[in-house]
């Protein structure tokens, strides 16, 4: 069943990449449903499709089977709405552009006045704790600090629906605890709805509504996990039972969709 | 037999068909010669081919051959078997140009490539300016064929008797709507199509021998051209290596040149060797009368 | 032979120089433009020995000096020939082939049907040789500079617009990637992506062009000109055999074209500043 | 065949646009000759038929060029010195000739210059002030120095389309060998791999974008160096030859068919350069646009 | 003193780059020596100078002040001799060869035989779970599996010294695990000397004999802290109390050289 009251809805939605030797399945009979502010995470192994999923969100790829809404349209018209904002798993930067000019791209393109293009910028900038790095270009930061002007550019413009693939990767963990309560206010007081792929279970526990894993060949979603964790979320939540026990579900599902207990490689 | 290179001013046409019907009826062969005939255009100068050593004698005019010499390529004039120039400028009727002095505010078509010298003694003997001045004529660098004169760009234009004339007559044009200045009728000819050699080769009495007997069947083609025009065109159409040259154009140009060789002498004619190098001193296009630019020597032996 | 050798000679001499100046080559524009200038300065005075010590008939090659001679005697005719070519005939051609070469390009690209169409008939355009176009062109445009200006659009345009071609598919699909997920329109995608990615490839073009279109102007003037121009004093030059003259004119050309070239190289330098082979393939 | 329709949609509105121009620009000439025969009044369709049909058209119909064409390859032997198919192989050959070496040696040139900073400094202004020097002034020297020597026919020729077509290789080359990133170079770097194998494995590779480029560039070149070269040998025939001689007898239906073979051979060689690039790209596992 | 017997040994070292916007210190006064057959991770936040210091032993970036020597040689010597496989922060891929190729690419350059270039591409594919994706193009793999395989690239051919640049920054907990054991057997068999950097400082400690703590503006090295843990590691000796008393002190390091706590941004 089609919700068209929800942010994103995908029924039996599967995707196949056609390769020079043979077909890959990406996703197969993924069905999920996200309502408006929730904050869904992803999680699951490498090249199981977490990446392939956020990209259909994103009408960058076409699925190849069943169908997927996001605000009750077709991906395509969603994206045509600037429905998103999205984090690529890798930066992206435009080479030619400094920094500050990286991060007002989308509030140039979405026609946003000068000032306010500069005003944003800044803030986003502090954000993630660039300031200082207006002028230099993206080959003269480290890998952390190109991944956080990639955030920034993302977070620039007010986009109602998020997809951010393993935004915080390449950070260190005090960035990382930090970026993590700052997305989690942001969240909190804009009301987003948010699709998070990470590879940290008590990154995912810590920050969703919803925990999705997936398991690869072909990519499926295996487990959805709602958490009951209250909206209100300090860093020492971590070391509650309640936390626990939904990071030891995770940490099963992902278990399972791994092949290493089977045939131990 | 000997070998000589023969370097033509122009590409293969009948302007040259004493040389070709030689060549093709074996008339150098009769006088155990081995000719090759090298065809012209319009990025090729003799007078360099020769002093590069790529050519043995050379067809050119005899402006541009004293001009050479003064740059430093010896040349020396062994025969003319070219009587008259062919060179003439055309101005339709509608332009209203009746006489010389018609011409001051008008656009005339010359060829340069050293073919200029004719055209700039002209206008120096009738005192008319060519550098764009006021009172002057607007000189333009034509192309080798009519079509300034068709698409108007020019008032009027270079034309050989014997060829680019023969194209505008097809055209439609003709004496009654055409004012023609022809060089030779204004005494204003300068040689044309003369034999040139490099000086030294002349010290050379074998050499000399061979450009004699050169001279003498290069006539009899000449004069063969001249009694089967049919025939000579023929040959020049098959000697073209490009293909382009038409029977019947050069069925034309052959009866034209005809008029302007006379295959009897080959003999330069003093006086109006003399003629053209006043012309020459008086527009400055050499600046020292020139020693020993021409040698009877070949013709005499003939 | 000769001439081999005196080039060996001062490229090794070159070479030793290069090396010893190396750590300093780098921040002192000067010194990069020495080394050249050496290595000329030595060609020419091999080419003067040469000329002058093997007797070589001036009107096959002249020696330096004479040329230099001819430079300065007749610096007012190869100032006017100058402007007649490249002011009025190369600038013109050169901006207007270069722009409709990338504007085609662009047009190709927005549309597929276009590209299937035009592209082909571009591909017809390319070589279209100058000989043939030079006499249409004086047919079409008259015989002053504008037959040459247009000769100069044909000869440059080809060469932009494969480029153009090419470098708009440069940009990387995750760049592409992300303009999407913009809903950027083609222009704004075009303007900020893929004109800026295809950078490098459309300077290779403006680069080639810019001595193309000297080339192509030059040759143009064999075909009808006022008497005024460096084409035009070059053939006359040759039928003349003023071959001092004709040098001159080509060491004009030699100077103008690379000065030509090398404004272009240095606003390559700073437009696509960010592209490895500018930037030195440092990460 | 989604390729033919536009093909065909732009083919003919040229072929359209043509047929007006010709009415156009023939239309002075016509009058004057109607003027001459004392026509008057000719109605607008008969004189548009007249413009088409001149003998020395301004700009001559496409079914006179067409004509022309069909008469001189079709209608005629391959060997005869009057066929463009003869002609067109001429200036092919040394075309191909000359595109083939100026690639060569544009290419070495290149890998000189990417990995000789002296090269660079050195040869680049040379190569550059090369390519300022009109062709049409060394050209009769190419081939009256080579032609003094014994060497004739395709080679003089080769040489100059080579002389053309070496310089975008060059240009082209210098940059996509230069375009690695840094952090594919310092790869290399960590496997202390020699210059050679950091060649083959990754600036080639890398430049292949800019190579094709520049192939297109130079083949295009190279036929115009060709046709360029002919002018001054005129006795070896080619298009270039063609063009000549049929301005000299103001053929222009002659100039017109022998410009559209030159063009077609172009579009022709540029499209195999650029099916060369789709295959070398799928070779490549490039992905698809 | 410059130690000639260590396999890494850094004096006062410093680097700093020039860019449009004036000089970014990158290294300053590092001081570091690494005997051989140890496992040391840098750690530290984002834009702190690991790369770089990882770059600089790689003769990759020339030290501004200070001495580096590689096994007694200079870095480049170091370089020549092969001293070392190093694993980019980034995947580094060359988008026209096939993941095998790629892995194939320093086997080549090394001059191995056909047949040893297919068994240890084999033999390494199979290590980081690629088998499957051996004709596969880069594009054609996710972010994690493409990491995955510069890693493989790295391990295929022996040097003594590994340069990893966040290796597994992109793999999620199970698979990281799974290599984490795999590199620890590897470095326990073959006696390598291994630099890390990673972001997590469960994983520094579980692998490491030393830990070096970094902190930006300039990059320097605040701490180096020995790690007393057997060598022989399984995967619970993370609940060890030991363990946990090394992690803290890492935290409280890199805390150190967080600006969170001053000025909370
Ligand atoms: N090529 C360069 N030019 C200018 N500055 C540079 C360059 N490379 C790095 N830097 C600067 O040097 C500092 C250290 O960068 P480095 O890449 O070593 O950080 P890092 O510790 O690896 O960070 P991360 O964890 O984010 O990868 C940064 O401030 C960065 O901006
Ligand atoms: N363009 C493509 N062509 C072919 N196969 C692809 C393509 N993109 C992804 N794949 C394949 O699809 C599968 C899922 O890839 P995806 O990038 O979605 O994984 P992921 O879950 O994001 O993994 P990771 O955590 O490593 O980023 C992988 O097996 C991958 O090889
Ligand atoms: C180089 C050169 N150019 C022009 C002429 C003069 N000329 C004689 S015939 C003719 C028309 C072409 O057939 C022309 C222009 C020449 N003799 N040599
Ligand atoms: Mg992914
Ligand atoms: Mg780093």
């Amino acid at each position: 069943m089609i919700d068209l009251t929800a942010v994103v809805s995908a029924q039996n939605l599967g995707l196949t990449f056609k390769t020079n030797d043979g077909d890959v399945v990406a996703l197969s009979d993924v069905n999920l449903t996200i309502d408006k502010g929730e904050f869904v995470s992803f999680i699951g192994p490498s090249g199981c499709g977490k990446t392939t999923f956020l990209r259909t969100i994103a009408d960058l790829e076409q699925p190849t089977s069943g169908t997927l809404t996001i605000n009750g349209q077709s991906p395509e018209n969603a994206r045509k709405d600037r429905a998103y904002g999205y984090v690529f798993q890798a930066p992206a930067l435009y080479p030619w552009r400094t920094i500050e000019k990286n991060i007002a791209l989308p509030l140039e393109i979405m026609g946003h006045s000068k000032s306010q293009q500069a005003e944003r910028v800044k803030r986003t900038m502090d954000l993630v704790n660039l300031s200082g790095f207006e002028k230099k270009y993206p080959w003269q930061l480290s890998g952390g600090m190109q991944q956080r002007a990639s955030i920034a550019r993302a977070l620039a413009f007010d986009a109602d629906l998020l997809l951010m693939d393993e935004p915080f990767g390449a950070l260190d963990e005090i960035v990382r605890d930090h970026l993590n309560s700052e997305l989690l206010k942001l969240w909190d007081r804009t009301k987003k709805t948010i699709c998070f792929v990470t590879h940290s279970i008590p990154e995912a526990v810590f920050l969703s509504t919803k925990i999705v894993v997936m398991s690869p060949r072909p990519g499926r979603v295996t487990d959805i996990i709602e958490s009951n964790l209250p909206r209100e979320r300090p860093l020492d939540i971590r070391e509650t039972p309640e936390f626990l026990a939904i990071a030891a579900r995770v940490r099963d599902g992902l278990r399972a969709g791994h092949s290493y207990d089977e045939d131990h490689i | 037999a000997d070998a000589l290179t023969l370097q033509l001013k122009w590409v293969t046409q009948a302007q040259f068909a004493g040389y070709l019907v030689a060549e093709s009826k074996g008339f150098y062969d009769a006088e155990n010669l081995d000719i090759t005939i090298l065809p012209g255009g319009p990025n090729i100068a003799p007078e360099q081919v020769i002093a590069g050593g790529g050519a043995d004698i050379i067809v050119t005019w005899m402006a541009a051959g004293m001009a050479a010499r003064e740059s430093g390529v010896p040349l020396v004039n062994i025969a003319q078997p070219f009587k008259k120039s062919g060179l003439m400028m055309i101005c339709p009727a509608e332009k209203e140009i009746k006489t010389v002095a018609d011409f001051p505010g008008h656009t005339l078509g010359v060829w340069f490539f050293g073919n200029e010298y004719p055209f700039f003694a002209w206008m120096n003997k009738e005192g008319i300016a060519t550098d764009g001045s006021a009172g002057g004529v607007t000189v333009l660098q034509q192309s080798f064929d009519i079509q300034p004169m068709i698409q108007g760009q020019a008032d009027c234009i270079s034309v050989m008797t014997y060829n680019e004339y023969g194209q505008a007559l097809d055209a439609g044009y003709g004496p009654d709507n055409l004012t023609i200045f022809n060089y030779t009728d204004m005494g204003n000819d300068l040689l044309e199509d003369g034999l040139y050699v490099l000086e030294d080769s002349l010290k050379d009495p074998a050499k000399v021998d061979a450009f004699t007997r050169f001279v003498r069947a290069s006539m009899k083609g000449w004069a063969y051209a001249a009694e089967n025009p049919e025939e000579a065109a023929q040959i020049v159409v098959d000697m073209d290596d490009t293909g382009a040259a038409t029977l019947e154009h050069q069925l034309y140009m052959t009866g034209e040149v005809a008029k302007l060789v006379d295959p009897a002498d080959a003999k330069l004619d003093p006086a109006t060797y003399e003629r053209t190098v006043k012309a020459l001193l008086d527009q400055k296009i050499i600046k020292a009368e020139p020693v020993g630019a021409f040698t009877s020597v070949v013709t005499d032996g003939l | 032979m000769a001439l081999v050798g005196a080039w060996l000679f001062s490229w090794l001499f070159v070479e030793r120089l290069s090396k010893a100046l190396a750590p300093r080559l780098s921040d002192n524009a000067g010194l990069g433009l020495l080394i050249p200038m050496v290595f000329g300065m030595a060609l020419l005075v091999i080419w003067e020995v040469v000329t002058r010590g093997a007797n070589v008939p001036p009107v096959l090659l002249p020696a330096p000096s004479m040329i230099g001679a001819q430079l300065a005697n007749s610096a007012p005719i190869l100032w006017a020939d100058f402007v007649q070519t490249f002011i009025k005939s190369v600038l013109p051609g050169y901006a207007i082939g270069c722009l409709s070469g990338l504007v085609v390009a662009i047009l190709v690209d927005r549309s597929p049907f276009l590209k299937a169409g035009l592209l082909p008939i571009g591909n017809f355009m390319s070589a279209l040789p100058i000989i043939g176009i030079a006499p249409i062109m004086v047919m079409w445009f008259g015989f002053d500079w504008q037959s040459k200006a247009a000769v100069v659009v044909a000869m440059t345009f080809f060469p932009m617009l494969v480029n153009t071609v090419a470098g708009l598919n440069a940009s990387s699909a995750i760049e592409r990637d992300l303009m999407a997920t913009y809903a950027a329109d083609y222009w704004q995608t075009l303007m900020k992506l893929r004109l800026p990615a295809a950078g490098p490839f459309i300077f290779n073009a403006l680069k080639i062009n810019s001595t193309l279109a000297l080339i192509g102007a030059i040759v143009a003037e064999f075909f009808g000109t006022p008497i005024v121009g460096m084409g035009f004093r070059i053939s006359t030059g040759v039928g003349r055999l003023a071959i001092d003259l004709v040098w001159a004119e080509i060491a004009v050309a030699a100077v103008a074209g690379s000065a030509f070239y090398g404004v272009i190289a240095l606003i390559e330098r700073g437009v696509t500043f960010w592209h490895p082979s500018v930037r030195g393939g440092r990460a | 065949m989604n390729r033919v329709l536009p093909i065909l949609t732009v083919l003919l509105a040229i072929v359209v646009i043509w047929y007006v121009a010709a009415i156009g620009m023939n239309a002075n000439w016509q009058n004057t000759l109607n003027t001459r025969a004392a026509l008057t009044n000719v109605p607008f369709t008969d004189f548009a038929q007249q413009t088409w049909a001149q003998d020395r058209p301004v700009l001559p119909a496409p079914h006179q060029v067409i004509g022309e064409i069909w008469n001189a390859t079709v209608a005629l032997e391959i060997t005869s010195k009057r066929s463009l198919a003869y002609h067109g192989w001429i200036t092919l050959s040394s075309t191909l000739l000359g595109f083939v070496l100026g690639t060569a040696l544009g290419v070495l040139l290149a890998i000189i210059i990417v990995h000789n900073e002296a090269s660079n400094r050195s040869l680049m202004p040379w190569i550059i002030a090369s390519q300022t020097i009109p062709i049409l002034a060394i050209a009769p020297m190419v081939v009256v120095g080579l032609g003094a020597v014994g060497i004739t026919g395709t080679v003089p020729r080769a040489l100059i389309s080579m002389y053309l077509s070496f310089f975008p290789v060059v240009v082209g080359m210098v940059k996509g060998l230069r375009s690695p990133e840094g952090i594919q170079l310092d790869l290399m770097r960590t496997y202390d791999a020699s210059p050679w194998q950091t060649f083959w494995k990754l600036r080639w590779p890398a430049a292949m974008p800019m190579l094709f480029a520049s192939m297109k560039v130079g083949i295009a070149i190279s036929l115009i160096g060709a046709v360029v070269s002919e002018l001054s040998n005129a006795a070896g025939g080619g298009l270039g030859v063609r063009l000549l001689t049929g301005s000299y007898n103001g053929q222009t239906i002659q100039i017109w068919a022998a410009l559209f073979i030159a063009a077609a051979l172009a579009a022709v060689l540029v499209m195999v350069v650029g099916f060369a690039e789709t295959a070398v790209n799928r070779r490549m596992g490039a992905r698809p646009a």
